[in-house]
């Protein structure tokens, strides 16, 4: 009978307020039964105006604007934003200030990472996952809280420099709790790692090919996942050059190996904090540059979500003639809508939460998919 | 009017005990002129169709009888009518469902052929037959001698192959072509059963055949009877035959499936049932109503077309009337009637109702009657009382499934598993498709937008709300419909196992208290409207992430802020049951146990 | 106090709306909730579904595009309902004062009753924000028995 | 009055009342065991009565007219399937009465018309799918053993189930979950975890038809219990620590799997459930018990 | 089995890691960015503060020697008590409570 091959779609809106997304984000599903067949994003629900904003303010307030485009990787845009300027002005970072930004940078990312890894959880319905990694979680927070005094936003980069320094105790604080944050990724890892269940729900899932990876323009882990060796950090900025760092990289292209990929760099973050603390020269902080900037600059670091780029042309004057801020999460959505065909309802949150969306880094513009669309 | 008629004498006949008559040989003979007219015409159509199929298994049964009858072995037959109560209840059934569907009919005629255009009515020709049909069912089920019930059998055949064939489509035509084949099978195996019949017990008479000593050979007689028993009931794997005959206009489904046609089969099985109590070949039947049951409920799922739903639901309903009378224990045995009878009634309503949706909204698909409450007020509750009647507490229906669930659980344990675990599976599918039919049905609209009310032609009312009456009143006095109709017809063969004690049944092991589950469901809803009533409450606009857009928030706002309605589709599982496939797993699977069947009979 | 006044208070589910924060005070609502702080002690459940709150915590400054998701969200709440802008940029801008697309604080598109200062807010200050919304909420409750 | 009046009448209403305070009461000890298993401290014990008086106290607000009366008949037949039990009844007709309860809990989820919750519904048929033929195929073998359906015959039963049949008792664990909507089996709604389909079938009740569905909830999560408790029927208080630990058992699995989809959810329950019963039965009749 | 067993029943058996805020107040860090004030006597109206402030939440008015200093808008950078020459500006090691109403602090 034909007549019974007539198929309806469910069609629904997935965001912007939804609880597997803490951030606005409009996915609009097209389902047959539970299998998706059509995605159209929708963005720009958290659009400020942050780059026009950038040029009204006096450029050494950006520091901290900057630094809120996005909460979690905080420290890494106003390091990258200062990077920018010093590039502009010829700055001269002191190596000590060099080594204190890779070890609060690859904090911010273990952060990052460990929150990533409890919303996932929390987005697979694991919740005492969850718990489990945002408890842990709080001792790099403490860190943090420790270095800057405040939980979230460290504050501590300036242009030449930075602007706090540690002490011994502060290393040792870091030290021991490190290595405690060590002995409980240990206990979870496993669970991530072999856990049946948990392969089930990301083994096979959103699969990127590499091809398709490098084509559509992924970056950080989500790219690395699909066995492409890609990351700044590699650049050798800040101190990354004297850490012997090598990227993570995992092959199977699916949600497994981006969720491998960001455990083992929770280990290679505490390796390379480590690293730095060991390898710290002493010294000054910050060296003062009472020049505008007037030039052109770009910039390219790595976030927790990937590659990082700033534009940034001073005109000699207080004010920046334009900053042009493009942020990971861009660029994987793309390929996010491309591993999403074809799979079910109940893989949409770890398959979407797999790039690890930072919809408030990635709100300038509207992003529109001709091929959805 | 005849239909009231034939209601009123067959509850007439309810009070008689057993009624035996033979007629004279002139009827005889006529019968037999007839039925080779009758097997001339299936010829005809075979010739003319160019159906092989049909020809050949025309040929087969002509042949055989004609030497059947050269010989003269078709005389020991008397009585040639016996009327006990298990022919009365079939009567029951087809005269109380048979003439309200026809009452519908003849709304449902009007505007069916108002909807094709057609320039002259052939509506005269379409109650000929539906009341041929309903004649021959009659006789059917009164019939002792094989030969008689034969004959009916073929009558019945015909009226529905021409029934389906009726619009004259070419899909009709061949989905009749379809049926008539399938059922031909079926008077294949009737007169090979004659013939053993002949040879194993000197009889052609029902009544002399089911108390002879069961040798093997009779045990293939009746085997062959139950495949011809198949063939009318649509079981695997002869299932598709009443899936195409949907084609038909509704009544003829509504008359096919409640009262008439697939209860020939299911009949035959009961008559043949006390016969082999206790056999392999009893067993087999079983396994193949079970099997049945089961795969019918996941393909259920996977319909789409309304009426696709209810066909496998019958054929379901069917095979667990089938799985009953062949576990063939006194409760099973009840309960195979008590579904017999509460089933023609349910079943009745949804496709009358299904009638009458299908004619408003021209649509089959049950994803475009979403919401159909709101349209159709009248027609969708009785509908929904009738789907909550197939598979819920306290209806009559479930009444049937439970106690078939305590027959299956008091069988021998090693060969009542499979049959367990099939229908346990089967009766999960059965509350999926029904209960997503069912909300799909009741999605109500954000604004109560007043639009026209709902105005229905008077047959159509008079059928639907009888219908819902009787079922209502059946289920609520569950306990004298049982005692009156399905107790009497145990105690000939079985022994009686179902009592009604007090305020329920009683199997023997188990309770189903009627009447306060009926309180509870009359209560519950109750409560629930004054609660409602009291709190009251504003119809808000539904979950949409927080893009909704307007008072009737059915649409949100999407990409470059344009407007898209959200849509939701029904649950049909179709990647997981893929329906030809499926189906055709079914009939080879069917094939192999109508094989095993006979394989048992003959050990 | 009432029991139902009671039961309002110890149980406060929150819907948690990000206008367009840093994700900053998101994440620290969220840490509110894990077991450092625990947040489900008095009864808070993020609970994601508008129709079921009783406390609708903002983030972040409103802009022209999400004010009408964040309006909508506000009116699918049944009463008795209170609202809590967390961090300084939902109270009035904070940061985002001069980004060309933010409309300011929350409290230009609904009303609010909780203010918690704070870029990002920390999580003790979410609870204290919260205790100070539910003494609202039974004002609220009481008033409306009167 | 006489002392049978009151152990077959007036006990068995009260049970029934009371099913709702004991659900709440184990709702509230799952959220407090939950929580240390997260270690946190976790809501006081009578968290849940506080969320649902809270809930039956908002303004209402309704999706369609239709559904409060379907979310009290989702409580009212709750309660009915377990007076059934109180009044030792049938257990098959209670396993119907539940679907009975369900099927008005799914309508109404289906009948508001919201993407979410038509999602939901049609996954909490899916998970009517997966248990109720477990639950059905569980009390059959109660019955091939007991040679009753009644559970007052249950009851008298010489020896404790459990001896028996501690395959069922596993499988009904299974059953456990899915009716506690737990990881991993919470595809159709769930208590903390976020779903991807937001509350699933409770997204479009809220107020009062919410309180309903809670209390229905627990009243539907204490009959299982209560039917775990009959595999010690000689000494109902070592049933209700059979009970108790089957309950702690859920727990312990909700917090160690994810969600998995509807698919594993039937395949873990029909494969495992089936197989389990069907070797307690069929090695029962080998050893010519029954 | 489940990896995640262990861990469970590892946190079962030891106490919460919860610190019962509010009940508890655990100690401030040393160095918490948490609220600031003005000792207007020590101020000289430089009106560095304003300038630097990047959510510009303080409002100084030297013919007034008045400090209008908004805690909402406030995003406790402490750039200000860093540049202050006249350390001026004083930083607590308490955060802000949360309020009703948005209010301003004024300082004079």
């Amino acid at each position: 009978m034909s007549e019974n091959k007539t198929k309806k779609f469910t069609v629904f809106p997935f965001g912007p307020q939804h609880p597997v997304l803490p951030e606005p984000l409009q996915l609009k599903f097209t389902v047959d039964e539970e299998r998706i067949v059509e995605v159209v994003p929708n963005l720009g629900y958290v659009h400020r105006g942050i780059e026009r904003a950038c040029e009204l303010n006096d450029y050494r307030r950006n520091i901290y604007l900057c630094e809120r485009i996005c909460g979690i990787c905080n420290f890494m845009h106003a390091m990258s934003y200062c990077e920018t300027i010093e590039k502009i002005t010829d700055a001269e970072v002191p190596d000590r200030a060099r080594y204190l930004r890779t070890v609060w940078a690859e904090l911010s990312r273990l952060q990052s990472h460990l929150l990533w890894l409890g919303l996932f959880a929390d987005g697979m319905g694991f919740e005492s996952l969850f718990m489990q990694l945002w408890r842990d979680r709080e001792i790099v927070l403490e860190l943090t809280e420790k270095t800057a005094g405040h939980r979230i936003h460290l504050s501590t980069c300036a242009i030449g420099g930075v602007r706090k320094d540690m002490d011994e105790k502060l290393i040792a604080a870091y030290r021991s709790g490190l290595s405690g944050l060590r002995r409980k990724m240990d206990a979870v890892a496993p669970v991530f790692r072999n856990d049946r269940s948990v392969k089930a729900k990301t083994e096979g899932k959103g699969i990127l090919p590499k091809s398709r990876a490098v084509h559509l323009g992924a970056v950080g882990p989500t790219i690395r996942g699909s066995g492409v060796s890609q990351d700044m950090r590699t650049l050798g900025y800040e101190a990354y050059g004297e850490l012997d760092f090598t990227p993570i990289t995992y092959d199977s292209e699916d949600v497994y190996a981006r969720t491998q990929v960001r455990l083992d760099e929770v280990y290679q973050s505490i390796d390379l904090i480590n690293r730095a603390l060991d390898q710290m020269p002493d010294g000054p902080i910050l060296s003062k540059s009472t020049m505008f900037p007037d030039g052109t600059a770009i910039n390219r670091i790595e976030q927790p979500r990937g590659e990082v780029f700033y534009y940034v042309v001073g005109n000699g004057t207080i004010h920046l003639e334009r900053v042009r801020i493009r942020t990971p999460t861009l660029p994987n959505i793309p390929p996010l809508l491309e591993m999403l065909i074809g799979h079910e309802v109940a893989d949409i949150p770890p398959i979407v939460l797999s790039i690890d969306p930072c919809i408030s880094c990635t709100e300038r513009i509207t992003y529109v998919n001709k091929e959805a669309a | 009017m005849t239909a009231i008629v034939l209601g009123a004498s067959s509850l007439g006949l309810l009070y008689g005990e057993r009624f035996i008559m033979t007629p004279p040989p002139l009827c005889q003979t006529a019968v037999l002129l007839m039925d080779f007219l009758l097997l001339g015409y299936f010829l005809y159509v075979g010739i003319k169709k160019r159906n092989p199929l049909v020809m050949g298994l025309t040929v087969l049964q002509a042949l055989p009888m004609a030497y059947f009858e050269l010989m003269g072995w078709g005389h020991h037959t008397e009585p040639v009518i016996v009327v006990d109560r298990l022919s009365v209840l079939l009567g029951i059934i087809i005269n109380i469902v048979g003439p309200l569907v026809c009452i519908y009919a003849i709304s449902y005629m009007g505007e069916h052929e108002d909807h094709l255009g057609l320039s002259k009515s052939r509506q005269g020709r379409f109650f000929l037959f539906m009341l041929l049909l309903l004649g021959a069912m009659n006789g059917l089920v009164v019939s002792n001698s094989v030969y008689w019930l034969y004959f009916f059998w073929e009558v019945t055949t015909l009226c529905c192959y021409e029934l389906i064939r009726h619009d004259a489509t070419e899909q009709a035509e061949g989905n009749a072509q379809k049926a008539l084949w399938m059922s031909l099978v079926g008077g294949v195996a009737f007169v090979a059963a004659m013939y053993v019949g002949h040879y194993a017990a000197d009889s052609i008479a029902m009544d002399r055949l089911l108390v002879a000593q069961p040798t093997s050979l009779l045990l293939i007689g009746f085997g062959l009877m139950a495949l011809a028993a198949f063939t009318k009931s649509a079981q695997f794997p002869f299932h598709s035959w009443l899936l195409g005959a949907m084609v038909a206009p509704t009544p003829v489904s509504a008359l096919l499936h409640s009262s008439t046609m697939v209860n020939a089969g299911v009949y035959l099985i009961l008559r043949i049932a006390p016969a082999i109590r206790g056999t392999s070949l009893s067993w087999a039947i079983a396994l193949i109503g079970a099997f049945t049951f089961m795969l019918t409920a996941l393909l259920a799922i996977s319909q789409r077309v309304s009426k696709g739903i209810l066909a496998y639901s019958t054929i379901g309903n069917l095979g667990l009337m089938i799985l009953c009378a062949g576990i063939n224990t006194p409760l099973s045995y009840a309960a195979a009637l008590t579904l017999l009878l509460f089933h023609s009634l349910s079943k009745g309503i949804l496709f009358m109702g299904a009638g009458i949706v299908e004619n408003r909204l021209n649509s089959r698909l049950i994803d475009d009657w979403e919401g159909l409450l709101g349209k159709l007020p009248f027609t969708t509750m009785t509908m929904l009382v009738g789907m909550v009647g197939m598979f819920l507490p306290p209806f009559g229906m479930l009444l049937g499934k439970w106690v078939a669930m305590d027959a299956v659980a008091s069988s021998p344990t090693l060969e009542g598993v499979p049959l367990i675990l099939l229908m346990v599976i089967g009766s999960a599918a059965t509350t999926l498709f029904w209960a997503k039919w069912l909300g799909h049905l009741t999605i109500l609209p954000i604004r109560e937008r007043h639009s026209d009310p709902e105005v229905l032609l008077a047959p159509y009312k008079l059928s639907l709300m009888t219908l819902l009456g009787i079922n209502v009143l059946m289920s609520v006095g569950v306990a004298f419909a049982i005692n009156n109709l399905v107790v009497p017809i145990l105690v000939g063969s079985y022994g009686a196992a179902l009592t009604t004690p007090g305020l329920g049944v009683n199997t023997g092991v188990g309770t189903f208290l009627v009447i306060p589950l009926w309180a509870a469901f009359i209560i519950v809803p109750l409560i629930g409207i004054y609660l409602a009533r009291w709190k009251g409450g504003s119809i808000e606009t539904p979950y949409l992430a927080g893009e909704n857009i307007g008072e009737d928030g059915l649409s949100f706002r999407t990409i470059a802020d344009s407007e898209s309605e959200f849509k939701v589709a029904g649950m049909f599982l179709d990647d997981v049951i893929v329906e030809d496939k499926v189906a055709r797993f079914g009939v080879a699977v069917g094939a192999l146990l109508v094989l095993l069947m006979f394989v048992l009979a003959v050990i | 106090m009432k029991t139902k006044t009671k039961a309002r208070l110890k149980s406060p589910w929150v819907l948690h709306y990000d206008c367009g924060s840093c994700n900053g005070c998101d994440i620290e609502i969220l840490a509110a909730l894990t077991p450092k702080f625990d947040a489900e002690r008095f009864g808070i459940v993020n609970i994601g579904d508008p129709k079921q709150a009783d406390l609708l915590v903002v983030t972040g400054p409103a802009n022209r595009r999400n004010h009408r998701v964040l309006k909508r969200l506000y009116d699918q709440m049944p009463d008795p309902k209170v609202v809590m802008a967390v961090g300084t940029c939902a109270s009035t801008g904070g940061i985002f004062h001069n980004c060309p697309n933010t409309l300011g604080g929350i409290d230009k598109v609904i009303p609010v009753d909780v203010y918690v200062p704070g870029c990002a807010a920390r999580p003790e200050q979410i609870i204290d924000g919260v205790v100070l919304a539910l003494q609202k909420l039974s004002e609220m409750s009481e008033k409306e028995d009167d | 009055m006489n002392e049978n009046y009151i152990v077959n009448i007036v006990l068995p209403v009260l049970l029934t009342l009371g099913a709702p305070v004991v659900g709440g009461l184990l709702m509230g000890v799952d959220r407090k065991i939950t929580a240390r298993m997260q270690s946190r401290v976790g809501p006081p014990l009578i968290q849940p009565f506080y969320d649902a008086i809270k809930l039956w106290n908002k303004r209402p607000v309704i999706a369609s007219r239709l559904q409060p009366v379907l979310a009290f008949s989702y409580l009212g037949f709750s309660l009915l399937a377990f007076g059934l039990l109180m009044f030792r009844q049938d257990l098959l007709v209670i396993v119907f009465t539940t679907a009975l309860a369900d099927t008005c809990l799914i309508t109404a989820s289906l009948n508001s018309k919201s993407p979410y919750s038509y999602l939901g519904g049609r996954r909490e048929l899916l998970s009517v799918l997966a248990y109720e033929p477990v639950l059905i195929m569980a009390f059959l073998s109660i019955y091939m053993v007991t040679g009753s359906f009644l559970v007052d015959e249950v009851l008298a039963y010489r020896m404790p189930l459990l001896i028996q049949l501690p395959a069922v008792l596993i499988a009904l664990v299974l059953v456990l979950i899915v009716e506690m909507k737990k990881s991993p089996f919470d595809v159709s709604a769930s208590g903390h975890a976020h779903q991807e389909l937001v509350r699933g079938v409770y997204t479009e009740f809220s107020g009062y038809t919410m309180a309903m569905l809670e209390l229905g909830h627990w009243v539907k999560v204490t009959l299982v219990l209560s039917i775990v408790t009959l595999f010690w029927a000689p000494n109902l208080l070592i049933g209700a620590a059979l009970s108790l630990a089957a309950f702690f058992i859920v727990l312990v699995v909700d917090n160690s799997y994810p969600r998995l989809t509807w698919r594993s959810m039937i395949k873990t329950t029909w494969g495992v459930g089936f197989i389990l019963i069907l070797a307690n039965i069929v090695g029962l009749n080998l050893m010519g018990v029954i | 089995m489940p990896k995640m067993l262990w861990n469970i029943i590892r946190n079962l058996l030891s106490p919460p890691a919860t610190i019962r805020y509010p009940h508890v107040r655990p100690e401030p860090v040393p160095g918490l960015r948490g609220r600031i004030s003005f000792d207007t006597d020590r101020c000289d109206q430089c009106q560095d503060c304003e300038r630097i402030c990047p959510s510009a939440a303080i409002k100084v008015v030297p013919e007034e020697k008045r400090i209008e200093y908004d805690p909402f808008r406030c995003i406790y950078c402490h750039l200000c008590v860093e540049n202050c020459m006249q350390k001026a500006i004083i930083a607590e090691d308490v955060v802000r409570p949360p309020e009703y109403e948005k209010v301003k602090e004024v300082f004079e």
